[in-house]
C-alpha cells in the first residue's frame, strides 16, 4: 500500500513499529545487562506511544487506560524491578560474550522475514495497516524467543520473555483496538506477578549457582548417568 | 449466588485464610474442609447442569464438558488434601519444611484449585488464559518449594517453557479475537465463547489456523506434548508428591480442555471452507508423537516420579490422538480416558510419595521390596501400575480399548503403532516397578503413617469404571461427546 | 457303501465263537513258535559259522530251567521290578495276537490296528527300561538310556512303514492290508519294496539284534537290552527272555504276513489253516536264514553310528512315502 | 439337564470361585478359614462348573443372554455351548483337584513368612478369568476375563517374590502375556471392524477378504500361541510354571494353557468360520515343531517341575497338531476329518488336563515332603512315598501315550486323522501330513524315555540325598486329588467311546458335521473313520491283559515257587553299588544330548577342584533367547536410549525446540 494514504498518525504508528523491531533486535544484540534492560524499558516506551496514537486514530478511549498501565508496567515499573536487583546482586558490570553475534542477527533477520511471509495470507480486514503491524508484533514474539535461545544470561531471558509479551500487547492494540479491557487487566496482573516471581527466582538461583547462567542450570538431565 | 460462585469463591477466601492461619494442625484440617465444601458446590453445580442443560451466567459459562472436569478437579483436589495432610505435617516434622512455606503451600494449593475452576467455567477465552498463566504462577511457587537446587532449577525451567508457551497462546488469542471481530456484533464479545461458537463457521479459516497452531502449541506446553514436554518430568519430580498428583491429575486435563475447546472454535472455520481438518491431524500428530517419545523414555528412568511424569505424557498424548481423530467413539473414548487417567495417576502419585518417605529417597534403585516393608503401599503401588498399564478389570483398559476399536475404524495403520508403543509401555513400568514392589525388605526400611484412602477410593472407581460404566455417567460423557463432535454415541 | 456291508462281516466275526478259539490257540501257536523260531536263527548262524550249533528245542529246556530256579530280587529292588516281567510279557503278547499268524480275519485283529500294536511294544519296552533303572546299578540305567534312544529313533521310521502301507490299504488294521495284498495278488510297489527295506532295518534294531545290539553277548559296556535285565533271575528272566524271543517272532510274521500274505487262509476250514500253516513255515524258516546271514555278515556298530542307520530306516520309508505319492496315485 | 440349571450351576461355580478370594482378604487373621472356607469354596466352584459343563456337553445346548455390566451400549454377552461345556468340565475338574490338594500343600505355608492373602484371593481370581473366558461371547467381556486370568496368575507366580527366580519368571510372564492379548486384541478389532461391533454374534456373519480373514487369523495365532506356549513364542512357559505352587502349576499347565486352545478353536473355527488351507499348514508345522522341541528339551532338563513344564509345550504341540489336521481337511472339503481332527485335538486337550494335571501335583508332593525340584538329588521314593509313586506312574504312562491309559487315545486319533491324508489330493500335502505324524511319533517315543528317566531316577534306585531319604507320604487330601485325576487317567483310557460321543457335539457344532462311524459296532469298538480303517476296543484289551497276568499269576506262582530271596544286586559282579554309582538324570539323556545338541546352547564342561575331586557342570539353554528376544530388547533399548537423549537439561535446547515446532508448523499451514 501507499503510505501517502495514510494519515499522519498512521505514518507515525509504523514508524514506532519499526522502532519497536529495533529495540527487539537491540535486546538481541546488546552484551551489557545494563544497556539490554534499557532497550528494553524503550520498547515499552515505544509500545505505549503506538498505543495513544491508535487511542487516537480510533478514538478508542479505554485503550488510554491500557497504554497507560503499559507505561507503567512495561517501561518503569518492570525495568525499575530488574535494575534494583542488578545492583542488589552487584552485576552492574555484567557482560555477556555473545558466540556467533553476526550468526545469531542472521536468523533475527530470517524470522522477521519469515513472520512477514506467515501473515500474508491473513488479507486486509477493516484498518490498512493491520496485516503489517502483525507481521511485526508477530516478529517481536519469534525475536524474544530467539533471544532467549540465544542468550544465556538468566536475566536476558527474562527480558527477551518480557519482550514477547510486548509484541503480544502490539498485537492486540495495533490489529483489534485492544482486547476486553478485563483480559488486558488480567494480562496486566499477571506479568506483573510473573515480573515479581522472577525476582524471586534470580535471588534462589543466584544463592545456590552462584551465578545467573542458564546454561549452569543442568542437574536434570537425562542424558548419562547422573 | 450459586453454586457456581461458591466454587470459586470458596477457593479464593481459602487463599488468604491460609495464608493467615500459623497453627499447621489446623491448616491441614481447613484445607481439607475447604476441598470438600467445593467438592459439594461442584456436585450442586453438576446437578444443576444436569437439570438445566447448559447454564449460562454473566461471565460463566458451564455445560456438560466443564462440569464434569470441575467435578473430577474439585474430587482429585479433595483427596489429594486428604493425602496432603499428614504427609506435608510429616516432612515438617522432619525439619524438610519450615511452618512459613506450609502457610505458602497450603494457601497455593487453594490458589491452584481456583484458577483451575476459574478456567474450567469462564465465559471468556481471555480469562481461560489469564487463569491457566495464574495456575502456573500458583504452581511455581509449589513446585520450588523445597528450595533444593534441582527444585529450584526444575521451577525455573517450569516457570519458563509454560510462560514462553502460554504467551504464544496469548498470540492465539489475539488471532481469534482479530478473526471474530467481523462476526460478532460488538467487538467486546470477540472472546466470549457462548457468541462466538454459534458463528464458529463465518470465521476467517486462514487466521482461525494459524491462531490454532499457537493455541495448540501455547497450551500443548502445558498437556505436556512432546517437543514441549521437557518442564513436565522435572517439575513432577522435584515438587512435593501432592503437587505431582494435582499437577497429574488435573492441570494437564484443563491444558488438554482448552485445546479441545479452542479446536471446537477452530474445526468448524476450516470445515466450512472445505479444508483438511487440520487441528485435528495436529492433535493426531502431537499426540502419536508424545505417545511414541514417552513410551520409549519410559525405560531410562531412575526416579520414580520422573517415571510416572513420563507415563502422564504418554496418556495425554493417547487422549490428545483421540481428540484429534474426532468422532463420536474416540471422542468418548478421550473423556473416559481423561477421568480413569486422573483417578489413577493421582492414587499411583500417594502412594509412591508413601514409598520415598519409606526409602527416604526417590531413586528407583533404591526402593526395594515395598511389599514387605508395607504391604499396603506396594500392592497399591503395583495394582495402580497394572491399571494405568491397561489392564482390565480396570478402567484404562476400557478406554483404551474404545480408542483402538475408534483407531481401528478410521485409520487401521496406526493401530500397530499405537499396541506396540502399549506393549513397550508396560515393559518400561513393569521392569521398573517389579523390583520396587517385590524382593525381600531392605535393611532399616520401616513402615510409615501411611493414609492409603484416596488410593482405595480411587482404584475402586477405577475398578468399577471398568466393570461396568454406570448410566448416568455414560449419559453424561455422552451428552459431552454431543456438544463436541455433534452425534452422540449411545 | 461297501465299507457298511464288511463292517456287518467284521460285526459277524465277533460274535462267531470258533473264531474266538481260533484266535486263542493262534496266540499259543505264538507263545510256542516263538523260542523254536530263535532257536533256528541261532542254529543257521551257527551253521554258517561251521558250528553245529545247539538244539532246536535248547531254548526250551533253557526257559524250563529258569522256571524251577529260585528267583533272587535285589534289596533295592521295588515292587516296579518284580511286576515287569509279567508287564513285559503280556504287552509282548497280546501285541503279538494283534497280528494275523494264520488267518487274515480274526476277531482279535479288529480289536486294535497296528498303531496300538506299536503302542503295546513300547508299553513293554517302557516297563523294561524302568526295570533296568529300579535296582539302581551303573549298568541298568545306561541299558535304559540306550535302548530308549534307540527305540525313539525307531519309531518315526516304522511310522513311516505303517503310513505307506495305509496309504495304498487305506487302513491300519492289519488284516484289512493283508486282505487287500491277497485281492491284489502280486503287484510291484516301489512304495512296498521301499516299506520292506525299512520295515527290516527297524525289525533289527528293535529286536536287538545285530548291528545294533548282540543278545549273546555279556561285554559290559556293549550291551543294551542284556544290560536292563541284568539283575533277573529264574521265573522272571524267563519271562523276560521269552518275550523278546516273541517280539523277534513278531516281527517277523508281521514282514512274511504283511507283505508275502500268500497262502493264508481266509475261512477258519481246517484245510485253509493246515496250507496257510505250512506256508508260514517256509516263509519263517527262509526269513530266518536271511537275518542269520545278516548277522554273520555284520559287526556290531558303536552306539553314536546307531541314529545314521536308523535315519537310514527313516529315509527308506520316507522314499516309499512319496514314491507312492509320485509314481503310484494318477493325477 | 434343563437349561436353567446349567446356568444356575455355572452362576454358582463363579460365585463360589469370587466368594472364595473375596474370602481370602481375611486369611491372615483367621488362618483356618483356609481349611474351612476357602479351599472348600474353590471345590464347590470346580464340582458345579464340573456339571454345568457336562450338562452342556450333553445337552448340546446353544444358549446366550446378557448381564448388565460393561459398556452401556455393550453389556456382557454370556454363550454357553458344547465346546464352552468342555472347557467348563475342564476347568471345574482341575479346579476340584487343586484345591482339595492345596489343603495338604498350604499347611507349610501356614506358619511361613508370605502373606496368604494374595494366593488365596488372586486363585480365586483366577479361576474366575478363566471360568469366565470361556463363556464370553463379546471381545470385551472376553478381553476383561482374558486379562484378569493372566493378571492374577501372574500374581500367583510371584507370590513367593522373595526369590529373584520368580519375580524374573513372573516379570517375563506377564510381559509376554501382555504382548499376547494385544495381538488378540488387534484381531479381534479387525474382525469388529468387518462385522461392525464386538459382539461375536456380529463377527460370526462378518464378511471377511481372504487377505482380511489371513490377517485375523495370523493375530489370533499369535497371541492365543504364546499364552498356549507354541514354539518360538514358549520361553515364559518353563519359567512361570516351575516357581508357582505346585496346584497352581497344575492349574496353570493343566487348565490355562487350554483356555488359550479354547481361545483358538473359537476365533478360528467358530468365529471366522470357512478356514483356508493355507492355515491349517502353518498350525499343522508348528505344531509339530513344538511338540518336538518341547519334548527334547524336556529331556534335557532336570529340574523335575521345569521338565513337565517343558512337555506342556509338547503337548500343547500335538493339540496344534490335530488343530491343524482339522484345519487342513476342513480347508480342503473333508468336513468328516475335519471333524475327526477337532475331536483328537480336544480329546488330547482333556487328557493332558487329566494327566498333567496329575503330575503337577506329583512333583508338589514330593516338594512337599522332600523340598527338592532337582532330580539329582531324589530316588527311590517310591518305597518311602508308595501312593504317591503309583499315582505319578500312571500320570507317566498316559503322558507317554501308552495303552490302555488316555494319552495314548488321543494320540492314536491324531494318528488317524493323519493317516486318512490319502484323501487329499494335494500331492504336497499328501507327504507333508505323514512328515508331521512322524515327528508326532518321534515326539511320542521321545517323551516315553523321558519319563523313563524321570520315573527311574526320581522313584527308583536309591536315594541320592538326605532329604531325599527323609521323604515321608503326603497327607490324605493330597493322595485323594491325586487318586481321582489317576483313575479318571484310566477311564478316559478305557471308555474312550462314550467321551468321543460327548466330544461329537463339538463339531456338529462348530463345522456343522460330527463324527458318524466312531462306534460302528458298539461302545467297546473305537472305528474313528470306519471299521475297516482302523479300530480300537479298549476295554477288550484291557480284559485281556488282566485275564493273561491271572493266567500267569496262577502258572508261576504256585507252590514253593511264591518266595523270592533277596540279595544285593549282582552287578555284573562289581561292588556293592551304592547311591552315587546310579545313572544320573544328566547321564541318562546325555546320547540324546549328543544326537540333538544342535538345538540347544549346551555348556557342558568338567572342573577339577582343588582337593582333587571331579565336578561335572550341564547348563543347557534356550537358543531362541539369543535368536529372537535379546535382539528385540536390544532394538527398543537403544531407541530408549537415543529419544532420552533429548532431555538434555539446557533450558535454551528446550526453547529451541518450540521456536522450532511453531516455525515449522507455520510452515505447514501455508
Amino acid at each position: 500500500m501507499n503510505l501517502l494514504h495514510l494519515s499522519l498518525a498512521e505514518q507515525g504508528i509504523f514508524v514506532l513499529a519499526a522502532l519497536i523491531l529495533l529495540a527487539s533486535f537491540f535486546l538481541i544484540a546488546q552484551v551489557r545487562l545494563v544497556a539490554a534492560i534499557h532497550s528494553f524499558a524503550w520498547q515499552g516506551a515505544l509500545i505505549a506511544a503506538v498505543t495513544f496514537l491508535v487511542a487516537g486514530v480510533q478514538n478508542t478511549p479505554h485503550l488510554l487506560v491500557s497504554a497507560v498501565l503499559t507505561l507503567l508496567l512495561k517501561a518503569i515499573g518492570i525495568p525499575w524491578i530488574l535494575h534494583f536487583l542488578v545492583r542488589k546482586m552487584g552485576l552492574e558490570r555484567e557482560m555477556e560474550r555473545l558466540q556467533r553475534p553476526a550468526l545469531t542477527l542472521l536468523v533475527g533477520t530470517g524470522l522477521v522475514i519469515f513472520s512477514y511471509w506467515a501473515v500474508l495470507p491473513i488479507e486486509r480486514l477493516e484498518f490498512g495497516a493491520t496485516r503489517n503491524i502483525i507481521a511485526i508484533s508477530l516478529a517481536v514474539v519469534l525475536l524474544g524467543l530467539w533471544c532467549m535461545v540465544a542468550r544465556h544470561q538468566v536475566i536476558v531471558q527474562v527480558l527477551g520473555f518480557m519482550s514477547m509479551e510486548n509484541g503480544l500487547f502490539l498485537a492486540a492494540v495495533a490489529s483489534t483496538k485492544g482486547m476486553p479491557l478485563v483480559v488486558e487487566l488480567g494480562v496486566a496482573f499477571d506479568v506483573l506477578v510473573a515480573a515479581i516471581l522472577f525476582g524471586i527466582f534470580f535471588l534462589q538461583i543466584r544463592e545456590n549457582l552462584t551465578t545467573l547462567d542458564a546454561d549452569r542450570l543442568n542437574r536434570l538431565s537425562e542424558k548419562e548417568e547422573r | 449466588m450459586t453454586s457456581v460462585h461458591w466454587v470459586l469463591v470458596l477457593p479464593a477466601v481459602g487463599i488468604f485464610v491460609l495464608a493467615g492461619i500459623p497453627s499447621l494442625a489446623v491448616a491441614g484440617w481447613l484445607n481439607l474442609l475447604l476441598t470438600f465444601a467445593e467438592l459439594l458446590a461442584a456436585l450442586a453445580l453438576g446437578w444443576q447442569v444436569k437439570q438445566s442443560g447448559v447454564l449460562v451466567l454473566p461471565g460463566f459459562y458451564i455445560d456438560a464438558f466443564n462440569v464434569y472436569l470441575v467435578a473430577l478437579t474439585t474430587f482429585v483436589g479433595f483427596t489429594t488434601a486428604v493425602f496432603s495432610r499428614p504427609y506435608m505435617a510429616e516432612l515438617v516434622d522432619k525439619g524438610l519444611l519450615s511452618r512459613r512455606r506450609m502457610r505458602l503451600y497450603h494457601a497455593m494449593y487453594q490458589g491452584f484449585l481456583l484458577t483451575m475452576l476459574l478456567a474450567l467455567t469462564t465465559n471468556n477465552l481471555g480469562i481461560l488464559w489469564v487463569s491457566i498463566e495464574g495456575a502456573t504462577l500458583a504452581t511455581v511457587l509449589l513446585v520450588s518449594l523445597y528450595r533444593t537446587p534441582e527444585a529450584i532449577e526444575a521451577a525455573w525451567k517450569y516457570f519458563i517453557l509454560c510462560g514462553v508457551g502460554i504467551a504464544l497462546a496469548l498470540f492465539g488469542n489475539v488471532l481469534v479475537y482479530f478473526g471474530a471481530q467481523p462476526v460478532v456484533t460488538h467487538p467486546e464479545d470477540g472472546l466470549t465463547w457462548s457468541l462466538l461458537y454459534p458463528y464458529a463457521e463465518h470465521m476467517n479459516p486462514t487466521v482461525m489456523s494459524m491462531a490454532f497452531v499457537f493455541l495448540l502449541v501455547g497450551y500443548g506446553t502445558k498437556v505436556g506434548l512432546v517437543p514441549m514436554h521437557f518442564w513436565l518430568p522435572d517439575a513432577h519430580s522435584e515438587g512435593p508428591t501432592p503437587v505431582s498428583a494435582v499437577l497429574s491429575g488435573l492441570l494437564l486435563n484443563v491444558a488438554l480442555y482448552a485445546v479441545v475447546r479452542l479446536k471446537m472454535l477452530a474445526s468448524p472455520a476450516i470445515l466450512a471452507a472445505d479444508l483438511p481438518d487440520l487441528p485435528g491431524l495436529l492433535m493426531m500428530g502431537f499426540g502419536l508423537l508424545s505417545f511414541s517419545v514417552a513410551v520409549l523414555s519410559l525405560h531410562r528412568q531412575r526416579d520414580i516420579k520422573r517415571l510416572f511424569s513420563y507415563s502422564s505424557i504418554e496418556h495425554m498424548g493417547l487422549m490428545t490422538f483421540a481428540f484429534g481423530m474426532g468422532g463420536p467413539l474416540a471422542t468418548f473414548a478421550a473423556l473416559l480416558h481423561m477421568l480413569v487417567h486422573s483417578l489413577t495417576k493421582s492414587a499411583i502419585f500417594v502412594t509412591v510419595g508413601h514409598a520415598t518417605h519409606i526409602a527416604g529417597t526417590q531413586t528407583l534403585e533404591q526402593i526395594r521390596g515395598l511389599i514387605r516393608v508395607q504391604p499396603g503401599v506396594g500392592w497399591g503401588l503395583l495394582l495402580g501400575v497394572a491399571a494405568i498399564a491397561g489392564f482390565p478389570p480396570f478402567g484404562i483398559f476400557t478406554s483404551e480399548f474404545l480408542v483402538l476399536s475408534a483407531t481401528i475404524q478410521h485409520w487401521p495403520w496406526l493401530t500397530g503403532i499405537l499396541l506396540v508403543g502399549l506393549g513397550i509401555a508396560f515393559a518400561g513400568l513393569f521392569r521398573q516397578i517389579h523390583p520396587v514392589v517385590y524382593g525381600p525388605a531392605p535393611e532399616g526400611q520401616r513402615p510409615v503413617r501411611a493414609n492409603m484412602l484416596p488410593v482405595l477410593i480411587h482404584l475402586l472407581l477405577v475398578l468399577w469404571l471398568g466393570l461396568a460404566i454406570p448410566g448416568f455417567l455414560a449419559g453424561w460423557l455422552n451428552e459431552v461427546t454431543q456438544l463436541l463432535v455433534g452425534e452422540g454415541l449411545l | 457303501m461297501d465299507a457298511r456291508d464288511t463292517g456287518g462281516a467284521v460285526m459277524a466275526d465277533y460274535v462267531n465263537p470258533v473264531g474266538w478259539l481260533v484266535a486263542a490257540a493262534q496266540g499259543l501257536l505264538y507263545v510256542i513258535a516263538a523260542p523254536l523260531f530263535a532257536a533256528w536263527v541261532k542254529r543257521i548262524k551257527a551253521r554258517l559259522q561251521n558250528r553245529r550249533g545247539a538244539a532246536l528245542m535248547q531254548p526250551w529246556l533253557d526257559l524250563r530251567k529258569l522256571m524251577q530256579k529260585e528267583t533272587i530280587v535285589a534289596h533295592t529292588a521295588s515292587p516296579v521290578f518284580r511286576a515287569a516281567p509279567y508287564i513285559v510279557f503280556g504287552g509282548t503278547l497280546l501285541a503279538a495276537m494283534v497280528v494275523p499268524l494264520l488267518v487274515v480275519k480274526l476277531p482279535t485283529t479288529a480289536i486294535a490296528d497296528v498303531i496300538v500294536l506299536v503302542g503295546f511294544l513300547a508299553l513293554a519296552r517302557f516297563f523294561l527300561a524302568l526295570a533296568g533303572m529300579d535296582v539302581g546299578t551303573a549298568f541298568g540305567g545306561m541299558g535304559a538310556s540306550r535302548e530308549m534312544l534307540i527305540s525313539a529313533m525307531a519309531e518315526p521310521a516304522l511310522l513311516m512303514v505303517v503310513f505307506t502301507v495305509a496309504m495304498t490299504a487305506h487302513s491300519t488294521n492289519l488284516s484289512s492290508v493283508i486282505e487287500l495284498n491277497l485281492q491284489t495278488g502280486l503287484v510291484l510297489r516301489p512304495s512296498f519294496m521301499f516299506a520292506i527295506l525299512g520295515l527290516i532295518l527297524v525289525a533289527i534294531a528293535e529286536t536287538g539284534r545285530i548291528p545294533i545290539d548282540n543278545p549273546a553277548t555279556h561285554l559290559e559296556l556293549t550291551m543294551v537290552h542284556e544290560a536292563m535285565i541284568l539283575e533277573y533271575s529264574g521265573r522272571h528272566l524267563a519271562l523276560m527272555e521269552w518275550a523278546a524271543q516273541l517280539k523277534l517272532m513278531l516281527y517277523a510274521v508281521l514282514l512274511v504276513n504283511v507283505f508275502f500274505p500268500w497262502g493264508m487262509a481266509q475261512s477258519l476250514s481246517p484245510m485253509a489253516l493246515l496250507i496257510s500253516f505250512v506256508a508260514l513255515c517256509v516263509k519263517l524258516g527262509i526269513l530266518g536264514g536271511l537275518l542269520a546271514i545278516v548277522e554273520t555278515v555284520f559287526t556290531k556298530m558303536r552306539l553314536f553310528r546307531v541314529p545314521l542307520y536308523l535315519n537310514l530306516a527313516f529315509l527308506f520309508a520316507t522314499l516309499g512315502l512319496l514314491s507312492h505319492v509320485i509314481l503310484e496315485t494318477g493325477p | 439337564m434343563s437349561n436353567t440349571t446349567i446356568v444356575l450351576f455355572t452362576a454358582l461355580s463363579i460365585g463360589s470361585a469370587l466368594s472364595s478370594s473375596a474370602v481370602a482378604l481375611l486369611s491372615d487373621r483367621l488362618p483356618r478359614l483356609i481349611n474351612y472356607a476357602i479351599l472348600p469354596l474353590l471345590s464347590l466352584a470346580g464340582m458345579a462348573g464340573v456339571i454345568a459343563g457336562l450338562g452342556a456337553l450333553q445337552t448340546g445346548i446353544d444358549l446366550q443372554f446378557t448381564l448388565p455390566f460393561g459398556l452401556p451400549w455393550l453389556p456382557w454377552h454370556i454363550h454357553i455351548d458344547a465346546l464352552a461345556g468342555l472347557f467348563l468340565t475342564l476347568i471345574g475338574l482341575l479346579t476340584t483337584a487343586a484345591s482339595l490338594y492345596a489343603r495338604g500343600y498350604l499347611q507349610e505355608y501356614l506358619s511361613g513368612s508370605d502373606s496368604l492373602i494374595p494366593l488365596g484371593v488372586f486363585s480365586g481370581l483366577f479361576v474366575t478369568g478363566m471360568l469366565l473366558v470361556v463363556i464370553a461371547d463379546d471381545a470385551f467381556l472376553f478381553m476383561i476375563a482374558w486379562e484378569l486370568m493372566s493378571l492374577s496368575s501372574y500374581f500367583l507366580v510371584t507370590w513367593q517374590h522373595e526369590n529373584s527366580a520368580n519375580r524374573r519368571a513372573g516379570f517375563i510372564y506377564l510381559l509376554m502375556a501382555h504382548v499376547g492379548a494385544l495381538a488378540i486384541l488387534l484381531g479381534y478389532g479387525v474382525l469388529a471392524g468387518f462385522g461392525g461391533g464386538f459382539e461375536f454374534a456380529l463377527m460370526r456373519d462378518a464378511e471377511l477378504s481372504p487377505l482380511w480373514a489371513s490377517v485375523a487369523f495370523g493375530l489370533a495365532f499369535f497371541g492365543f500361541g504364546m499364552k498356549a506356549g507354541l514354539v518360538p513364542i514358549h520361553v515364559w512357559l518353563p519359567e512361570a510354571h516351575p516357581v508357582a505352587p505346585s496346584h497352581i502349576s497344575a492349574l496353570m499347565s493343566g487348565v490355562m494353557l487350554k483356555v488359550a486352545v479354547y481361545g483358538f478353536i473359537r476365533v478360528v473355527f467358530d468365529l471366522l468360520g470357512n478356514p483356508q488351507c493355507s492355515w491349517g499348514v502353518v498350525v499343522l508345522l508348528v505344531g509339530g515343531i513344538s511338540a518336538l522341541y518341547g519334548v527334547l528339551a524336556a529331556l534335557m532338563q532336570h529340574d523335575l517341575k521345569r521338565l513337565l513344564a517343558y512337555h506342556s509345550v509338547e503337548n500343547i504341540g500335538i493339540i496344534f497338531i490335530g488343530l491343524g489336521l482339522s484345519l487342513l481337511f476342513a480347508g480342503t472339503h473333508h468336513p468328516l476329518l475335519a471333524a475327526l481332527g477337532l475331536v483328537a485335538a480336544l480329546f488330547h486337550t482333556l487328557n493332558h488336563a487329566v494327566f498333567k494335571g496329575l503330575l503337577f501335583l506329583g512333583a508338589g508332593a514330593i516338594l512337599h515332603s522332600s523340598h527338592q525340584r532337582d532330580m539329582e538329588s531324589m530316588g527311590g521314593l517310591l518305597r518311602r512315598m508308595p501312593w504317591t509313586g503309583f499315582f505319578f506312574l500312571i500320570g507317566c504312562i498316559s503322558i507317554a501315550a501308552l495303552p490302555p491309559f488316555n494319552g495314548f487315545v488321543s494320540e492314536w486319533l491324531t494318528f488317524q486323522t493323519a493317516l486318512q491324508a490319502w484323501m487329499l489330493d494335494n500331492g504336497i500335502l499328501r507327504s507333508l501330513v505323514p512328515i508331521t505324524a512322524a515327528m508326532l511319533a518321534l515326539t511320542g517315543a521321545l517323551a516315553a524315555a523321558c519319563f523313563v528317566k524321570v520315573y527311574g531316577v526320581v522313584f527308583l534306585g536309591q536315594a541320592r540325598s538326605r532329604p531325599a531319604r527323609r521323604a515321608r507320604e503326603v497327607s490324605l487330601s493330597m493322595r485323594i486329588s491325586q487318586g481321582g485325576l489317576a483313575a479318571l487317567c484310566l477311564l478316559l483310557g478305557i471308555f474312550p467311546t462314550s467321551i468321543v460321543n460327548l466330544l461329537n457335539q463339538i463339531p456338529t457344532e462348530l463345522l456343522g458335521q460330527g463324527l458318524t462311524h466312531y462306534a460302528e459296532h458298539s461302545w467297546l469298538w473305537l472305528t474313528p473313520v470306519e471299521a475297516e480303517a482302523a479300530s480300537y476296543a479298549a476295554p477288550l484289551l484291557l480284559v485281556g491283559m488282566l485275564l493273561l497276568w491271572a493266567g500267569m499269576a496262577w502258572w508261576l506262582r504256585r507252590g514253593e515257587m511264591r518266595q523270592v530271596r533277596r540279595s544285593d544286586p549282582w552287578d555284573c559282579g562289581f561292588a556293592t553299588p551304592n547311591a552315587r554309582m546310579q545313572y544320573t538324570a544328566s547321564a541318562f539323556a546325555q546320547p540324546i544330548r549328543h544326537v540333538y545338541g544342535l538345538l540347544f546352547d549346551i555348556k557342558e564342561d568338567v572342573k577339577t577342584l582343588p582337593d582333587g575331586s571331579r565336578r561335572h557342570h550341564l547348563q543347557v539353554d534356550d537358543r531362541f533367547w539369543n535368536l529372537l528376544y535379546l535382539p528385540i530388547t536390544r532394538i527398543v533399548l537403544s531407541s530408549a536410549r537415543r529419544v532420552s537423549q533429548l532431555q538434555t537439561g539446557q533450558i535454551r535446547h528446550y526453547l529451541g525446540w518450540m521456536l522450532a515446532t511453531l516455525v515449522v508448523l507455520l510452515w505447514l499451514i501455508m
